[in-house]
């Protein structure tokens, strides 16, 4: 029987990976891939602890995640096609117009 | 430029691996920072409901019971979501789309 | 029974929209003499109407207005507010009347401040609600800052900004004393409420000696930078000088913050921790402020600056007696409130007057003007005069009344004050001789004198300031009345 | 189930009302999609209407995973609000666009989904509808997207919002695993396992970044400069006094009715963040020159504020925070329409200025639009909380409260910072009517002003007739205390 | 007719008339002059009706009270010591008055001349009559106001307006210390009272005070660890008042300088009005300072050490009017002699003093108006440059003599036949003899026999500078006008025969002051409080009473040699180089030191910038604190750095330590 713990525990390591790929890519697609990787870590958990809860609440949590993950993609694909049609590239380090 | 690849002396190791980590190092901190902060707790905490996992193992089909609880206990989200998924869909369209009309 | 405390505050700020929508200078200032007439004719009327030997408050009216909160619209004179609403009331037509041939831009704008800060100060003199009272209070600020920074000098938006801020932090400290002060009550008795009387009855009974000070100190805080008072003068000679004539004699009129030192601060101070230190924190403040005035008024270049300070140097009046505690010294507090109101009124319109027509307010640069303008300069040394405290005029029955006050309670300070008296002497000599006396410089032009509507107005000034000198008991009666109730109740404190 | 429906009437009318806006705004030309933006204002006026009618009712519904109570009706209230203020001055912003029925249509969703969090009972509910607020206005702060500093907007809101919804999933993930529900008062009444173990802090802290993003707290703010001052302004103001409000909501229904057990832990975070909060936005406000910018790091220090009412707890800061929401919901509405009017004032001066938003464009704004500049002065003036105005009652209220309950420092924090605020407010101030322009007077389009009427009749209501609205707050309050703690 | 029940009008008239000339005068001839004159006219004949009533009825004192504000009241009181006071200055001001008809007949401002003399004389009416010490200081500010106006009458010369601003502002000194003396003795009345004073009492009016000196005197302030009664502070503190109004050393610095003005100014200043009203006080509150000898022995010294120091510079100068105002410092030390020496002859001194004031005060009007219409025939103050004005001005030179005559003090001894100032100094050096005789203290009584030697020898200095000899330069002179001479010679009249005629019933009269129905102290019971018992006269010897004839003629003798005849070259004397001419004609450096020195340099330059400098302190202070605070708003932009990557790390470091601060904290609390 595999403890809880260690299912929490993989679902903290791929977040952070997630984290750390949200603070150090430059590139777009990578920082969305980045988010959906966090989000997944969650879902990881939910249904890891609907499992062991014996409630079925979070698998449907699960199931509602993963398609507003779908939809946080398509916005952001969306966006980052917009912002390539304008300047050209997705790379996030040429965006910072607006700051101070 | 062959030179360089192929060189695997300390120093280039050490000067690879300075180049690698510089720009990433604080992300990698800062991950594990967050990454140790969580497993500490998960460590410190008693979880609950670790025997009991064999209860489900009689019916490792969940499908119909999540099936059930979207439409019955769960439907209020499920409505939501389809509104989300509408305009996301309105949103990314509008955004992906090029101007026809220019 | 006519609502006329609500009519006193409402009439010029119905006026003061009116005024806003006029499109010619002459509808503005018609408008603003018509409201600021009406105003003093029901002032005049409540006043020949008052009772002076009551200390309680009259012409009442209480309606509900938050009542979860407990706030009231509730609204009164008494022998504090009475005559400072009388002095607002008899200025105001008079400066209408001195701006009557003044060129300026946008004249519905000026007239309609005017008239919004005479709402708000006369406002702040009848509530009998903390929150009312801070709503006027804050409601003062506005149409003074915009004064400031339309008509203003040429450091104008320092000025104002300055203005703003600083006694805006003032107001907020206040405010936490009144919430201080509000929750202190409303968890003895268990009914919010903010109406002033009954939470100054209230204070008594708080039982935290800390919580108390803590009230205390903060609603003085705020009024003390209102009055101004050494050390928290520092917006006022900038706000003063950089404000128009008219701004800076509203400035004048601004009297709320010796108000609320002693409708809110006296009746508190026996029940405080520790009255002692609260009595000396006044004390010293004020005498310092009396001799630090005076001198920094003696090294002014800049006539109007200098007029300026001397106003920091005669509110330190204002606190040495409220801290004086005697009914004499406490009445003479509030009686050279109402004097400096008149006196420094017409000394704001002689800076006006002389920078308008020689352009400069440097003292150096100025000088034989009387010869030039003989009817000004009459009228300028009957006020120097009375604000270094000539007896016969109403400044002296003030100061007199003040230092004789407080001596016996606060011996050291008053010494201190009457030495000021010297440098206050000097100053004004000073200021007269160079500006008014000596040889004409001709390099200052053709100057004609003060035209008839500026002689009518600082003129009448002038003439109460004489009348209130020889007759001070037409005000200071009233006073009279609240200040005894005010130091028997000291008395009973054995403060 | 009819009677469900009915609790959500106002809900429902939004919905059509979307539909149909869509629905219609394909078969419209450009030149006639006006006519949509009058159909969703009468959509939302509508719903309103149905609010305020059904104010009092009360209702669980949907196996208890919605409620209606004072609570959301007050939210309600105040993103139908905000929504109608935002829709009205839309009309003219959307003018000639040839997508206003999406427009009209993701904003209307947007409010759709801040109604829900505000009426949701169960944490899965409260998400989903929480995404559905952030998802459509993703889009809404990139819709002009010819213009750079609008996708940037979008961007950073999009990547930012993604990383703290996930942050509140995981949190959420955390607080299921433990007490085994999804329901808030479930979760209250199986607290014990979570709050006795570390990882509570942790699911605290982690729906406090979820929520704090929208709120815009310190350190979760950083997007909230950037897209207020890139978004449209008419988004930034439906960001800025709608959707953090829902982000009030519900940090109200998570902390105070589901993990009150673990109040010590979010009051000491609370308290850090309001101050903080508060402290950074008013202090790096005050050397803005873009205009929006600045309401941004004002919105940021009212943020602050509100969340006092976190810390101190009792029914009186909490009416007052919720006041406070209502009021900022007038104010900040208001002022971002200021600057979409002054926006389009910029533009018909030139069409290719580029920052419309920045404070130079309001010199003389007291002669060129004189509605817009009084009504800006208002706005201004309730924010830094003068006297008889919707900011002051509810300072009045919220900081009192803080005194009362012997947070005195929190108070006086506040305070200074609300001194410090009237820095940069005034100097919009001093801008529009002290410094001279040359340029000649603008007609002032209508459906601005008649955005800006609404919202200065609403900060004037609350400040001069405050009653009623105090009433309704603390019954609201009333709600997440019951007991009156 | 009870003429008394218009003695309010005494001080009211002329202030009216002060109204009626300021607003209507310049449309009258000679700047209604007839409206002040016919006003102080009519005062005149109530004082003089007033007094002869007194003379008879000697109980029937004019007590009139009416209450002002809180426990203060207005009133009038005429007692002996004010019917005669008010009699002179209303009959001396009117003289000057009808001749300044003539005098400032060319002037263009006549009208506001006359208008503000005439308030002159109102307020110093108003001080004499007044019944309480408050009122008495309010007249007394507004006579300080009178002569500011006055003196800086030609405010356009820039001399002018800084010498009145200095007389105000000199006097002013006194007068904070005379208010501080009231302030004090408000409070200790106060205090005896306890705070509930009865209806009806007003607790400044001087029967009040006069009444409750022992109380005042029983209480006692320690300073600078010395045990002080109260009621020595009180009377010191209104004699530094008396000082600054009546020019004594160290605050008669204005006195000289007041000259700026008309000459007729300077006599109503030095003669009726302004510097009388100092002894006035003292002689008025005399009961308390009876009660305080240690005051009364400051009031002896310092008017003895006034009298010799001003007559010093009285020599030396060369400004006729100079002349004049120092002898005017001269005397008043003299009359405040006078007075210190109470301590020894009780209410006599006031007698004495007050007879010396009234005879000063006819030859002093008509030394001034002499001078006057000296300068104003020879159009120069400079005496250096008259001599031999005898022929020219008979009239003037034959009234000025008699008046030299009287300030010199001739007369015989023992019989009635001398100059009124014969009478009333020789007085007061005999007493002052008496009171070294007593106390041993004989400083004072030198002093004054020294200084009538100089008073013979500068008045006869100038004398003899002006009237006699060959004319120094070309002036082209001639006698005034009748309205100028006959005020003059009327004065001569007085100079010479109302000291003999009065001698006898002046002391007595006056000295009934404080024995009356409304005041009534027992002076000698108020010595005893003051620690003492007074004196009784005993005879002097024969040649103490010619002393003071003998060193007036030695005076005169001098004089006459040295400026007459010219017997002896005074030229090695008076040079630059003898510091003793250099000390006495720069005027022992007063001015550098209290002018230059202190008030600018100390006052001025030092303490008011110094103030200035706090204030930019504070402002600076204030300033920075803002700029601070909006630096730090820069600087905390620049986190905004504008890259997303920077935001999500901000929102992860923030959960990430959040999440350990709060497990800190809550482990710490």
């Amino acid at each position: 029987m595999i403890p809880i713990e260690l299912y929490i525990g993989l679902s903290a390591i791929i977040f952070s990976i997630g984290l750390y790929g949200l603070m150090t890519q430059r590139n777009g697609i990578r920082i969305l891939m980045s988010v959906e990787l966090m989000l997944n870590a969650a879902n990881i958990n939910l249904v890891a602890f609907s499992s062991y809860n014996a409630d079925l609440t979070g698998q449907v949590f699960a199931l509602y995640s993963i398609a507003l993950a779908a939809c946080e993609a398509a916005i952001g694909f969306a966006i980052l096609m917009a912002i390539f049609k304008m300047k050209g590239t997705i790379n996030l380090d040429s965006i910072n117009i607006l700051r101070w | 430029m062959l030179n360089k690849e192929f060189s695997f002396t300390l120093m280039g190791v050490l000067t690879t691996l300075y180049k690698f980590f510089k720009p990433r190092i604080l992300g990698i901190v800062l991950a594990l920072l967050f990454l140790s902060v969580i497993l500490v707790s998960v460590v410190f905490t008693s979880w609950p409901a670790v025997d009991q996992l064999p209860q489900n193992l009689d019916d490792p089909s969940n499908i119909e019971g999540i099936g059930l609880l979207i439409f019955t206990d769960l439907v209020v989200p499920f409505e939501i979501l389809s509104i989300v998924l509408l305009s996301s869909l309105m949103g990314a369209i509008y955004m992906a789309k090029g101007d026809g009309d220019e | 029974m006519l609502p006329i405390l609500s009519l006193i505050v409402l009439i010029p700020l119905v006026f003061a929209a009116l005024t806003l929508l006029t499109k010619t200078k002459e509808q503005a200032r018609l408008m603003a003499l018509v409201a600021t007439v009406s105003v003093l004719i029901l002032t005049l009327y409540m006043y020949l109407n008052f009772d002076s030997t009551t200390a309680a408050h009259q012409f009442e009216e209480l309606y509900q207005w938050v009542p979860s909160l407990g706030i009231t619209y509730h609204v009164g004179v008494d022998g504090i507010a009475m005559p400072l609403i009388l002095l607002n009331a008899i200025v105001l037509p008079f400066l209408v009347l001195f701006t009557w041939n003044d060129e300026r831009k946008s004249p519905n704008k000026f007239y309609a401040l005017i008239l919004g800060t005479e709402a708000a100060v006369i406002g702040v003199f009848t509530a009998l609600d903390f929150f009312l009272f801070y709503v006027f209070w804050e409601l003062t600020l506005i149409p003074l800052f915009f004064m400031v920074s339309i008509w203003g000098g040429p450091n104008k938006h320092h000025a104002s900004i300055k203005f703003f801020i600083y006694t805006h932090v003032a107001s907020l400290v206040m405010l936490l004393g009144i919430f201080g002060l509000y929750f202190a009550a409303w968890d003895m008795t268990g009914t919010p409420t903010l109406d002033i009387p009954t939470l100054l009855a209230q204070f008594q009974l708080i039982e935290s000696a800390l919580l108390k000070d803590m009230i205390f100190l903060a609603l003085l805080f705020g009024f003390i930078v209102k009055i101004p008072s050494f050390p928290f003068h520092s917006w006022q000679p900038d706000a003063y000088t950089e404000a128009p004539t008219a701004g800076s004699v509203l400035f004048v009129m601004l009297k709320i913050g010796g108000y609320g030192l002693f409708k809110i601060m006296l009746p508190m101070l026996p029940f405080t921790g520790s009255p002692n230190m609260m009595i000396t924190i006044m004390a010293v403040l004020g005498s310092v402020s009396i001799i630090y005035g005076a001198f920094l008024a003696l090294s002014q270049k800049d006539l109007k600056r200098m007029v300026a300070y001397s106003s920091v140097s005669h509110m330190g009046y204002v606190l040495l007696g409220a801290a004086g505690l005697v009914s004499l010294s406490v009445s003479g507090a509030m009686f050279q409130q109402f004097s400096h109101g008149l006196i420094m009124s017409v000394m704001f319109m002689s800076c006006g007057i002389i920078n308008n027509k020689t352009g400069t307010r440097i003292m150096n640069d100025l000088g034989g003007l009387a010869q030039k303008m003989p009817k000004l300069a009459v009228i300028m040394v009957l006020t120097f005069m009375a604000s270094l405290g000539l007896p016969g005029l109403s400044g002296f029955i003030a100061e007199v009344s003040v230092l004789a006050g407080s001596f016996g309670n606060l011996p050291a300070y008053v010494i201190i004050a009457l030495v000021a008296i010297v440098i206050t002497g000097a100053y004004h000599l000073w200021a007269l001789q160079r500006t008014m006396f000596g040889v004409f410089d001709k390099k200052l032009g053709t100057i004609t004198d003060i035209n008839r509507y500026q002689t009518l107005s600082m003129g009448v000034i002038a003439i109460l300031i004489l009348y209130f000198g020889l007759n001070p008991s037409a005000v200071l009666d009233m006073m009279l009345t609240n200040s005894e109730q005010i130091a028997s109740m000291m008395a009973v404190m054995g403060v | 189930m009819a009677e469900n429906l009915m609790l959500f009437a106002p809900e429902l009318t939004l919905v059509l009302t979307g539909l149909f806006v869509l629905m219609v705004g394909l078969f419209l030309p450009t030149g006639a999609k006006k006519v949509l933006g009058y159909l969703a204002s009468i959509g939302i006026l509508v719903a309103l209407s149905l609010t305020v009618s059904s104010l009092g009712t009360e209702g669980m519904a949907f196996n208890d995973t919605l409620s209606v109570d004072a609570l959301s009706q007050f939210f309600k209230i105040v993103f139908l609000v905000v929504a109608l203020i935002v829709s009205i001055a839309s009309i003219k912003y959307t003018e000639g666009n040839s997508h206003t029925e999406e427009f009209y249509a993701l904003s209307i969703f947007a409010t759709i989904g801040m109604m829900f969090v505000a009426s949701a009972n169960d944490i899965m509910v409260l998400f989903v509808a929480f995404e559905l607020a952030s998802l459509a206005t993703y889009a809404l702060a990139g819709f002009e997207k010819k213009n750079q500093k609008s996708l940037e907007a979008a961007l950073k809101y999009f990547i930012i919002g993604s990383l703290s919804a996930a942050m509140l999933l995981f949190g959420i993930s955390f607080i299921y695993g433990l007490t085994g529900t999804t329901s808030i008062p479930g979760i209250a009444a199986n607290i014990t396992a979570l709050s006795t173990s570390p990882m509570g802090i942790v699911a605290v802290v982690l729906m406090l970044a979820g929520f704090g993003f929208k709120i815009a707290l310190v350190p979760f703010h950083m997007w909230a400069p950037d897209t207020y001052q890139g978004a449209p302004s008419v988004v930034s103001a439906l960001l800025a006094a709608g959707s953090k409000k829902m982000g009030i909501v519900a940090a109200f229904k998570i902390f105070i009715v589901a993990l009150i057990a673990l109040q010590a832990e979010w009051q000491i975070a609370f308290a850090i963040l309001a101050v903080v909060t508060m402290t950074y936005g008013n202090v790096v406000a005050l050397k803005q020159t873009s205009v929006k910018r600045m309401l941004a790091y004002s919105s940021l220090a009212q943020a602050g504020y509100i969340s006092m009412a976190f810390v101190v707890l009792t029914p009186l800061a909490l009416g007052g925070g919720i006041l406070y929401a209502l009021s900022h919901g007038f104010m900040k509405a208001g002022a971002f329409i200021v600057t979409a009017a002054v926006a389009y004032m910029v533009l018909s001066d030139n069409k290719d200025s580029e920052d419309t938003d920045h404070i130079d464009n309001f010199k003389g704004l007291g002669v060129r639009m004189p509605i817009t500049a009084l009504s800006m002065t208002i706005f201004v003036f309730a924010l830094a909380g003068i006297p008889l105005t919707a900011g002051y009652m509810s300072k009045f209220v919220l900081f009192s409260s803080t005194i009362q309950s012997g947070f005195a420092w929190l108070a006086v924090i506040a305070i200074l910072n609300s001194a410090i605020s009237l820095y940069y407010y005034a100097k919009i101030v001093k801008y529009m009517y002290f410094l001279p322009t040359d340029l000649e007077k603008v007609s002032e389009p209508l459906p601005y002003v008649a955005a800006l009427l609404i919202a200065v009749a609403g900060v004037f209501a609350i400040g001069f007739w405050p009653e009623p609205f105090i009433h309704w707050a603390m019954e609201a309050a009333m709600v997440l205390i019951p007991g009156g703690m | 007719m009870a003429v008394e029940n218009y003695a309010f009008l005494i001080p009211l008239l002329p202030a009216l008339a002060f109204v009626l000339t300021f607003f209507f005068g310049k449309k009258l001839p000679n700047g209604g002059a007839i409206i002040p004159i016919a006003a102080i006219a009519t005062s005149f004949v109530i004082s003089l009706l007033i007094t002869l009533n007194l003379l008879a009825n000697p109980e029937e004192v004019v007590s009139q009270s009416f209450s002002w504000f809180a426990m203060l009241n207005i009133g009038i009181l005429v007692d002996p010591l004010a019917a005669v006071m008010l009699t002179m200055v209303t009959f001396v001001s009117l003289l000057i008055h009808i001749y300044s008809l003539g005098y400032m007949s060319h002037d263009k401002a006549q009208s506001r001349y006359f208008a503000e003399t005439a308030l002159f004389t109102a307020s110093m009416l108003g001080l004499i009559l007044s019944d309480n010490i408050l009122q008495l200081f309010i007249c007394w500010e507004l006579v300080g106001v009178c002569s500011f106006l006055l003196i800086g009458f030609w405010f356009q010369k820039p001399s002018a307006a800084t010498a009145a601003k200095k007389a105000f502002l000199t006097t002013r000194i006194g007068d904070v210390m005379f208010l501080s003396g009231i302030v004090l003795l408000f409070t200790d009345l106060f205090k005896i009272y306890n705070g509930a004073i009865p209806d009806g009492v007003y607790i400044l009016r001087f029967d009040v005070i006069f009444s409750h000196i022992p109380e005042i005197a029983a209480m006692n302030a320690t300073i600078f660890g010395m045990e002080v009664s109260h009621i020595t502070i009180i009377t010191l503190l209104f004699f530094g008042g008396a000082v600054g109004k009546s020019g004594q050393f160290p605050l008669h610095v204005w006195l000289p300088d007041a000259m700026e003005g008309p000459t007729t100014v300077s006599a109503l200043i030095h003669a009726a009005t302004m510097v009388t009203a100092g002894v006035y006080l003292v002689a008025r509150t005399f009961p308390m300072f009876i009660a305080a000898p240690s005051s009364l022995l400051v009031v002896a010294y310092l008017g003895a050490f006034t009298a010799i120091f001003a007559a010093t510079m009285g020599i030396v100068m060369n400004d006729i009017k100079r002349v004049l105002a120092y002898s005017t410092i001269s005397q008043l030390g003299y009359m405040m002699l006078g007075l210190g020496i109470g301590a020894t002859i009780g209410a006599e001194a006031v007698g004495i003093s007050l007879f010396h004031l009234i005879n000063h005060a006819f030859f002093k009007a008509l030394l001034f108006l002499c001078a006057g219409s000296v300068i104003h025939a020879v159009g120069t103050q400079d005496m250096r440059q008259m001599g031999g004005v005898a022929k020219v001005m008979p009239i003037t030179a034959a009234t000025m003599i008699i008046a030299a005559l009287a300030l010199g003090g001739f007369g015989i001894p023992g019989t009635i036949i001398g100059t009124s100032g014969f009478f009333s100094k020789d007085a007061i050096i005999e007493s002052a003899y008496v009171f070294g005789a007593s106390s041993g203290m004989w400083i004072p009584y030198v002093l004054s026999i020294v200084a009538a030697l100089l008073t013979s020898l500068y008045i006869f200095r100038l004398i003899f500078m002006t009237f006699f000899g060959k004319a120094r330069t070309d002036y082209g002179g001639h006698e005034s006008p009748a309205t100028m001479t006959i005020p003059l010679s009327i004065l001569a009249l007085f100079a010479l025969f109302f000291g003999g005629l009065a001698t006898e019933r002046f002391n007595t009269f006056v000295s009934d002051t404080f024995m009356n129905d409304f005041v009534h102290v027992n002076i000698a019971e108020l010595a005893e409080i003051g620690g003492y018992h007074l004196g009784h006269h005993g005879h002097e010897p024969l040649i103490i009473l010619w002393l003071p004839l003998i060193v007036a003629a030695a005076g005169l003798l001098i004089a006459a040699l040295v400026y007459g005849m010219k017997v002896v070259n005074m030229d090695r004397l008076v040079s630059r180089n003898n510091p003793i001419y250099k000390l006495l004609y720069n005027r022992y450096y007063q001015n550098e030191l209290f002018t230059n020195f202190f008030s600018v340099k100390v006052v001025y330059e030092g303490l008011s910038y110094a103030g200035r400098a706090i204030d930019t302190g504070f402002d600076w202070l204030v300033g920075w604190l803002s700029d601070l605070v909006l630096e730090t708003g820069e600087s905390l932009r620049q986190f905004q750095t504008g890259a997303v990557q920077n935001y999500a790390t901000a929102v992860i470091t923030g959960v990430s330590l959040l999440i350990i601060l709060i497990k800190v904290v809550m482990e710490v609390l």
